[in-house]
């Protein structure tokens, strides 16, 4: 059965390794936070200017001063830092943040990503998804392995205005895990009781299928 | 040195049409709310707006949009905003749009008389055309350039009268670079301090790089999504 | 998440020939003391040694020199230290000088991953010989090239287990940016505190840049030109 | 009769103005500290992370995490800011320090510059100073007309290397008070009981001298 979007998040929490820091995006990414693992320590980075995410603040307690990238209010942990813009960019681009987890419109088995605009009809800008995706050593992409209409997400080539090119690492969606390696996607995992098949049958890009895929313990 | 002015009407004095100005912000997080109702209520126009976002409909940069008084925005992220929107698709308004990053490293650099480098986000995309690129390290870069404004206008947590400023949590943000970019940097801040009061090892903004701070008053801190613990 | 290492030697671990390090501090003010009197006790040789000054003869930097155990210093002032200047004319030190906003913003651009960057500095001058330039704003600048180290080495005032640091009054100097540009970067602080006592607003280099701390033991601190009132 | 470096310093701190922010070379530049006019607020800023000397630590309070560019024990006035090296030079680079007041060994009647080394002789760097030069709106030279030997430091060419070009604006010597014009250099002041004849002796380079020259008023 297809994952939901906490299905994925989950996943994606497994990605995560002890002394991780991590930049989470809106969406999807953001529930990863819910299920690190036990004993894993991670620091989570916002890129508006905040090291070490926390909870969101119990109700009343609301700081207009305090958000994450999303623009939620938020906590930040004991041992967390707030820096400006430019700082903030400064540990993304320069390969401080160890693992980046995004949506996407579309990958390629490339790794090309669209995530940003589509054109005539969403206007909103790319915000930090271009630096993210052009600098992050890791780069995990959440998402649905097709579109609403059944389409598949996963391509030959973008159809949208691109976020980066040949930056993904790794893809994980409803229903299955999937690396991106030179000869194009490679199918590692599938989602519990998602048939191969079904997986071929909704990735368009190069697919690569070695051997029994395991199902994903989650 | 007394850098103090009345309130967000004086401090904006000299701002006229057709200018560039940067606006501190993330979101409606540590912008200037008393400095963009003085805009506002001065009816300058054919603004160039270096902004991260470009406020809510009726908050923020939104109340200069509704206005018309912008011709044109350089920001990252400008959705929440169904004005913006409608004057971007009727081409009434100009936008550019950067990468964040590079959008905040260009102010800095407008700060710091850096006028270009070199960066590695946005290659192969939209925001290449037209751009130089180069290799450096297995990488391509696209040559960036530096902003600078006639007026930055930021937002702070305390300021005194040399212009010395500290921001709380993430209403940092923009701010900081911004205040060394403008020709003339206005601070509106939460309050204002005596000079020597605020620890030298904890400032923020170094009052070189500001010219003018006052006071904001009744400052409504407008939260856009408040999210809490279920 | 615990950085925290013992002492200066478990914390150079790693360390060996041919290396390139950043060492923090300008003059003698902000030098890792135990870091460097470990380097001196390591015998490592061939070292590329990024530091604004070389030490003076009997302490910080001037102790590798004795031990010539640096190859190359990137430098912008190397007055004060007659070794120095033996092995620089010598011809057994190789020696590249830099401007020194220029050094310190190629250190910043190596933590930033900018991989190059026009300043106007150097134009017409040595400095210049080899580089690109290029005229901005009616005035020639020169491409410059960032600077990164296997090991930055940096010393602080106050550090926790997350590798958050604050440094005190101008010792901070060029401790700062080196940590941003370390692939491995060692914080030598005065005090330990506990995670969470450090108020978030006044961090001035975030955990993030850092991968371990330790306290250093009985620092000499030494002041090279002590100048009080008449 | 010819200045004393005390005398050169005072008649700088004619120059400054009220809200200046101000960097002070190593030398006779930092004396003009010492002369700042009644009612004249400036600010010294030191490129080493200081905005705000202060005098002089009193007898025993030398802090060893406090001195100025040249490595002495300051103090820091009530108002003062600490910030990196990085930042630093973002001011002066960015334009923003009024007034630079510094050394020379040479000056050309072009506003070229050398004062960092002697080729041979001396190795010590360039330290800040070329990037001071080379982003100063406003830079005064102190220095005495002559070396030791006779002679004139206020030349056609440099013969020593470089530390910036056509930047110069105004040199204060022992003996003038000298603009740097499209011209070469234009005598503006004379010390007392100098002559208008000593000093065109003593320069090499083009030199204005149109109408009455007046004494320095010190």
């Amino acid at each position: 059965m297809a994952l939901d979007k906490n299905g994925i998040a989950k996943r994606i929490a497994q990605e995560l390794q002890d002394g991780y820091y991590v930049n989470l995006g809106i969406g999807i990414p953001t529930l990863v936070a819910n299920y690190i693992p036990e004993g894993v320590d991670v620091i989570l980075q916002s890129e508006n200017g905040l090291l070490g995410i926390g909870p969101f603040p119990d109700k009343g307690k609301a700081d207009a001063d305090l958000i994450n990238a999303g623009k939620q209010t938020v906590t930040a942990i004991p041992g967390a830092a707030f820096f400006d813009s430019a700082t903030s960019f400064a540990m993304i681009r320069g390969g401080h943040v160890d693992l980046t987890v995004l949506g996407a419109f579309e990958i390629t088995d490339k790794g090309d990503i669209s995530s940003w605009k589509i054109p005539g009809k969403m206007v909103k800008g790319m915000g930090g998804a271009m630096d993210l995706v052009a600098s992050a050593k890791n780069i995990i992409v959440a998402t649905t392995h097709t579109d609403r209409a059944g389409n598949s997400k996963l391509l030959k080539e973008c159809t949208l205005p691109l976020t980066g090119v040949q930056c993904v690492k790794k893809v994980v969606t409803d229903l299955a895990v999937i690396d991106i390696t030179e000869n194009g996607f490679k199918l590692i995992e599938r989602a519990p009781g998602v048939s191969v098949e079904e997986i071929v049958a909704k990735t368009e890009g190069r697919l690569i299928v070695e051997g029994e895929i395991p199902e994903m313990n989650i | 040195m007394n850098k103090i002015v009345n309130n967000a009407k004086e401090a904006i004095a000299g701002i006229t049409n057709n200018m560039t100005l940067m606006l501190g912000g993330f979101g409606l997080c540590g912008i200037p709310e008393n400095s963009i109702t003085a805009l506002v209520e001065s009816d300058v126009t054919g603004l160039t707006c270096i902004s991260n976002n470009a406020g809510v409909d009726d908050f923020g940069l939104g109340l200069l949009l509704q206005k018309h008084q912008i011709k044109k925005m350089i920001s990252s992220y400008v959705g929440e905003n169904k004005e913006f929107e409608r004057q971007l698709l009727s081409g009434e308004l100009e936008v550019e749009l950067n990468p964040q990053g590079t959008l905040a490293e260009r102010i800095r650099a407008g700060g710091a008389g850096i006028p270009a480098f070199y960066v590695p986000a946005g290659y192969g995309t939209e925001v290449a055309e037209g751009k130089e690129t180069r290799e450096y390290n297995g990488k391509m870069h696209l040559l960036e350039h530096s902003l600078v404004a006639d007026f930055a206008i930021v937002k702070a947590w305390k300021g005194d009268a040399y212009g010395n400023l500290v921001y709380r949590e993430t209403a940092n943000n923009f701010n900081n670079m911004m205040a060394s970019a403008g020709k003339i940097t206005i601070a509106e801040v939460e309050e204002i301090v005596p000079v020597g009061t605020l620890n030298p090892n904890e400032v923020h903004t170094p009052g070189i790089f500001v010219q003018r701070v006052f006071k904001g008053e009744n400052l409504e801190k407008r939260i856009e999504f408040v999210t809490e613990k279920q």
